[in-house]
């Protein structure tokens, strides 16, 4: 059940380069699945104008009886809206609409979860890491982004027993080049049971999604779009499925089957 | 106490003057999590055309300053699935009137419409979109064409079996004239504002931001435009107008009824803020409560000359 | 290092391409303290009329989201006075040009003030404004009638003796035709655009907020319908365009340029923020350079299509 | 001369029903003279759009070697700006423009300055009352308001040794009425070399001028308009002068004499 609430601000933590960590209070009732996302209003005056949609990095449940858990939101400073976000003080009241979109699917016989992420699209996977269906299953998480600072979630990751594996373009940190060099060092060992799930910029999406197919493992794709409301109502976010119609990537997405986009995959997007 | 919001609408009865604006709404059933749809005096549906379209590529949407661009192309079922799928919902909707919004290519296709929403049972309100901006064929030239504007109302009011109402553009030199085109060739109710017609590009990458080059305003931004039409129409014709244009909250929808609009639609804001509406229906009668205003027609058009 | 931002505009040399928009920067003289307008690519005064004009009764002004509405009515000193007291210190300004906007109430005004302007020395570009929509009488008409437009210009442009901006209303159903129209009858430049017609009301007074009843929007709000215009006339004419509407930022202007403006106005941000143009000029420098483009006349119309 | 420049919000202080004192930086470097504002946004994003005026309330000296002064600004809760400047945490950074108008002018042989104000137009008295020129001058504050927490400024005047005496429409403070019936008390006395200086709700400073103008005592009004500028270009705040012609509030005014002005004092505006 989606709600549009207040939320308030409890403490900022800077995560280096222009990553930031957002901690509030929960105000949801309904459980956050991995893979969801919130709206949020990153100031309390009509600009900028509409709100921002932000991975759910982590929950933490209530502790204490009137205690309301918290909310994590991993966030990269990248224009107006998160600019605001990264000044704001803690205790500020902040207008939020969630649990929002569609989550991360887990199959009954997934054995080797492999996240691929590039840059702040690692925010989906501590959450999902953490996930109670994952607590037996191998977790891997290749992280690559351009330098060093672009690798985020390592710690958060690996308190969680997850395998980080990071990849930089300037080599700054781990192995030099793209994360897509990690993904086909992982297929070459062929785990089983294997599913990918796969969040970042756009072009290392489209690449993860044609290895992915090429090999026949299955791949969940968590996508961006600008957004207007979040919630369905104003076809603004859409991406274009195999079939040809348009699915919203707040209601049927972010997260899609890889097959199931045009654009992602299959024989498209060979421009990469 | 109690404020009646209630209002008669081209003979339709109201409950209360709010109804959500076609494309920001679904058809009725996505914002239940938000609120009970059934609060609302009306909805607008999504424009519907004959056949399902799946609208523009995007990127759809850019914000603007205290506004957006859309360019979602009318994205839509089609006629038959709106019917199958859509009216049982709405139409559940005991004392919330429907509105169906429909868009068509040529005056034939706006004929068959007219004709065929005219016999669902539950449909209470036909508004004519003739003021797309972000198709590419005919819609837009309904709009802002004189002559296509009274043939094809014409031809949609003589076939109408529940009250027409026509969305008029804003994107003309006197929206007026072409109310009053409206009105005489049979319309029974108008209602304005549409979007207006804009761009974005962006120096990064030295493109366009809507993969339709162009897109249509909304929001707070276009609010003192709107309201001006909206003045300048009521006081130029005599059928009801429902008023549109940037409202996010109860001021804003009480100044639309101030100059003469008979009820509002609300668009954008419910995206910025998913409860506006129902929070706009209890403000209004918080204020006119506490201004000794029995009833909101005392309220419409009382604006001091 | 160095961007190069002078381009010619109609002949005329500006050192860059921003300049301060008609009516919101006085006669030049008023800022100083802030900056020195000398740093400017141009001026364009506040619209002169033969005779001096009181102006609209207040209220004048009214704020919108993002924006606002003006109503002051053409308030200036008269053609005797703006030559005598106002053209000194802006011929003082060496390679700042200096756009005089002028208006009438008839033909017969705008070319006695065409034939007079053109023989003042200093004056090096006529903003002809016939989109005021601020004044009762015949400017307004002007701008939206296609007749009366092609009238107006062709009798201006055969007395000018320095280049004549015609300086388009967004009032318009097509502004586009109405571009054409004034380059066909002789106009060497256009300037768009002048404000949108709006309107403000109180709910609390249940009245109106200015005393004109209605006004020019201006300021942010409005930038997506400008860049629109602009870009449509741009690709429409041969006569170089002056863009504005909304422009806070280099970026925004630089979103003018892009289209295929070749200078820019600069009018609401400079009461948001008195330093707003000379920081654009500096802002807009920087982004080329970090761009690697050497000239602001590389950057024009270079949006990919 | 004029500054467009930021400040940093020092406190607020709370004076009781919807007033508030904003101590800030005073970022100028112009003598502040009495009479004259600042136009201040109250906000670090584009809502509201348009800066607000304010009168100078006080100045306090730069205290130590590289103090810089303070700016108090005296505030009324009115609406959308005056609301957000009321919640601005300490620290705020926001931008100003100023010293802005023309201050009060003090005649040489003045001997009785009498202030005459309504509401929060107590504001520009406290910094008028302690300018030097008047030190060997009789002051007396008239101050009016609805209620008595409308009659803001008494302990600030009355540190300055000013004479306060207060009316209030609801009698809940000195006198019941309004503050004209304290200023034909003072008038009767006809004290010697008396000038009036009011500022307030339009009615009062009408009500005031045709007072003064019947007595034949000059009588400086402090005038509100709605401002876009704030510094004389886009001529929305204009009043009607006496010759017909308009004159901007924020240039030729804030302060005008009563004479000056069509609609203040003479025969204009009985309605009151
Ligand atoms: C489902 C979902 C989950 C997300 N999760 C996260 C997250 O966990 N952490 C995080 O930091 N970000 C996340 N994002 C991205 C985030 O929403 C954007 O970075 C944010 O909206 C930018 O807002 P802004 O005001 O800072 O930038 P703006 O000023 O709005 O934009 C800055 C620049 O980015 C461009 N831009 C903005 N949004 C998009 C877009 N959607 N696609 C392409 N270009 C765009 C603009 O054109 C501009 O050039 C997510 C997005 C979606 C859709
Ligand atoms: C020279 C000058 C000095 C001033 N000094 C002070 C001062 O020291 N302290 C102080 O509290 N205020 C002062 N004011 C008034 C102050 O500027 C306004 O109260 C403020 O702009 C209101 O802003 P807001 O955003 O809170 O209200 P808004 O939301 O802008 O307006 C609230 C309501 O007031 C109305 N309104 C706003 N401004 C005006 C106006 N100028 N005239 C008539 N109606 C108006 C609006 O229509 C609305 O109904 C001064 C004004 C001027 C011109
Ligand atoms: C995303 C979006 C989709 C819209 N789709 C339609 C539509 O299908 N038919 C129509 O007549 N108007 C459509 N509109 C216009 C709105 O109904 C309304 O006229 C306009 O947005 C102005 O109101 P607002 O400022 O409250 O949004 C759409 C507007 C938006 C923002
Ligand atoms: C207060 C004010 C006064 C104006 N006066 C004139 C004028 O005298 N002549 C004119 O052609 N345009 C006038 N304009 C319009 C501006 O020159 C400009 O076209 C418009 O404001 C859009 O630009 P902006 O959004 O940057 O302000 C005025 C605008 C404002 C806000
Ligand atoms: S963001 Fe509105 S439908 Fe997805
Ligand atoms: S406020 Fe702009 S001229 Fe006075």
């Amino acid at each position: 059940m989606m709600q549009s609430t207040k939320t308030t601000l409890l403490r900022r933590e800077d995560r280096g380069g222009s990553y930031f960590l957002l901690a509030m209070d929960n105000p949801f009732r309904t459980a956050i699945r991995p893979g969801q996302f919130v709206m949020l209003s990153p100031s309390e005056c009509g600009d900028p104008f509409l709100k921002r949609p932000y991975s759910v990095f982590r929950v933490l449940p209530p502790s204490g009886p009137n205690g309301k858990g918290e909310l994590h939101l991993l966030i990269k400073k990248v224009g107006k809206g998160s600019a605001q976000a990264a000044e704001l003080p803690p205790g500020t009241e902040m207008d939020i609409v969630g649990p929002l979109g569609r989550p991360f699917e887990i199959r009954k016989d997934l054995k080797t979860a492999v996240f691929v992420a590039g840059g702040v699209g690692v925010a989906p996977f501590i959450w999902l890491a953490a996930a109670k269906e994952l607590r037996s299953v191998r977790r891997i998480a290749l992280i690559g982004g351009r330098k060093a600072e672009d690798i985020q979630g390592v710690v958060d990751l690996e308190a969680l027993d997850v395998e980080v594996r990071t990849a930089t373009e300037d080599g700054s940190l781990g192995k030099t080049g793209r994360v897509t060099v990690l993904l086909e060092e992982i297929l070459q060992d062929a785990p089983e049971g294997l599913e990918l799930f796969s969040c970042g910029p756009e072009p290392m999406m489209k690449a993860v999604g044609r290895i992915a197919e090429k090999a026949g493992i299955p791949c969940q794709l968590s996508l961006e779009a600008r957004m207007a409301c979040g919630f369905g109502v104003c076809l603004g976010c859409v991406v274009k499925a195999r079939d040809g119609s348009y699915v919203r990537v707040c209601k049927e997405g972010p997260v899609f089957p890889s097959t199931k986009l045009a654009e992602y995959g299959g024989n498209a997007g060979e421009e990469d | 106490m109690g404020v009646d919001l209630s209002i008669d609408f081209a003979g339709i009865h109201l409950k209360n003057p709010v109804l959500a604006a076609s494309g920001t709404f679904g058809y009725g059933a996505d914002m239940t999590d938000f609120f009970d749809p059934g609060l609302l005096g009306g909805i607008a549906t999504k424009g519907i055309s004959l056949l399902s379209r799946a609208g523009n590529l995007p990127v759809r949407i850019a914000e603007t300053a205290s506004g957006m661009l859309n360019a979602i192309g009318l994205n839509n079922v089609g006629l038959d699935a709106f019917i199958a799928d859509k009216m049982p919902f709405l139409r559940s909707l005991d004392d919330t009137i429907t509105v169906v919004n429909f868009y068509g290519n040529c005056i034939e296709d706006y004929v068959e419409l007219t004709r065929r929403l005219s016999d669902v049972e539950g449909v209470d309100l036909l508004e004519m979109n003739i003021s797309c901006p972000n198709v590419k064929e005919g819609g837009i030239a309904f709009g802002t064409d004189e002559g296509m504007l009274r043939e094809v109302v014409s031809a949609c009011a003589a076939v109408r079996r529940v009250p027409l109402m026509v969305k008029l553009s804003p994107n003309v030199t006197d929206i007026v004239r072409m109310a009053r085109i409206a009105e005489n060739a049979g319309a029974d109710a108008l209602s304005l504002v549409n979007t207006f017609t804009g761009m974005a590009v962006d120096v990064q990458s030295r493109s366009y931001v809507l993969h339709n080059r162009i897109g249509g305003l909304s929001g707070p931004a276009i609010k003192p435009l709107a309201l001006r039409m909206v003045h300048d129409v009521c006081r130029a014709v005599t059928i009801p107008v429902m008023g549109m244009g940037g409202i996010l909250n109860a001021e804003d929808a009480l100044e639309f009824l101030l100059v003469g609009a008979r009820a509002v639609q609300v668009g954008t804001a419910s995206f910025v803020c998913p409860t506006a509406m129902p929070e706009m229906i209890h403000g209004m009668e918080t204020f006119l409560e506490n201004r000794g205003v029995a009833s909101v027609g005392d309220w419409i058009g009382s604006l001091a000359t």
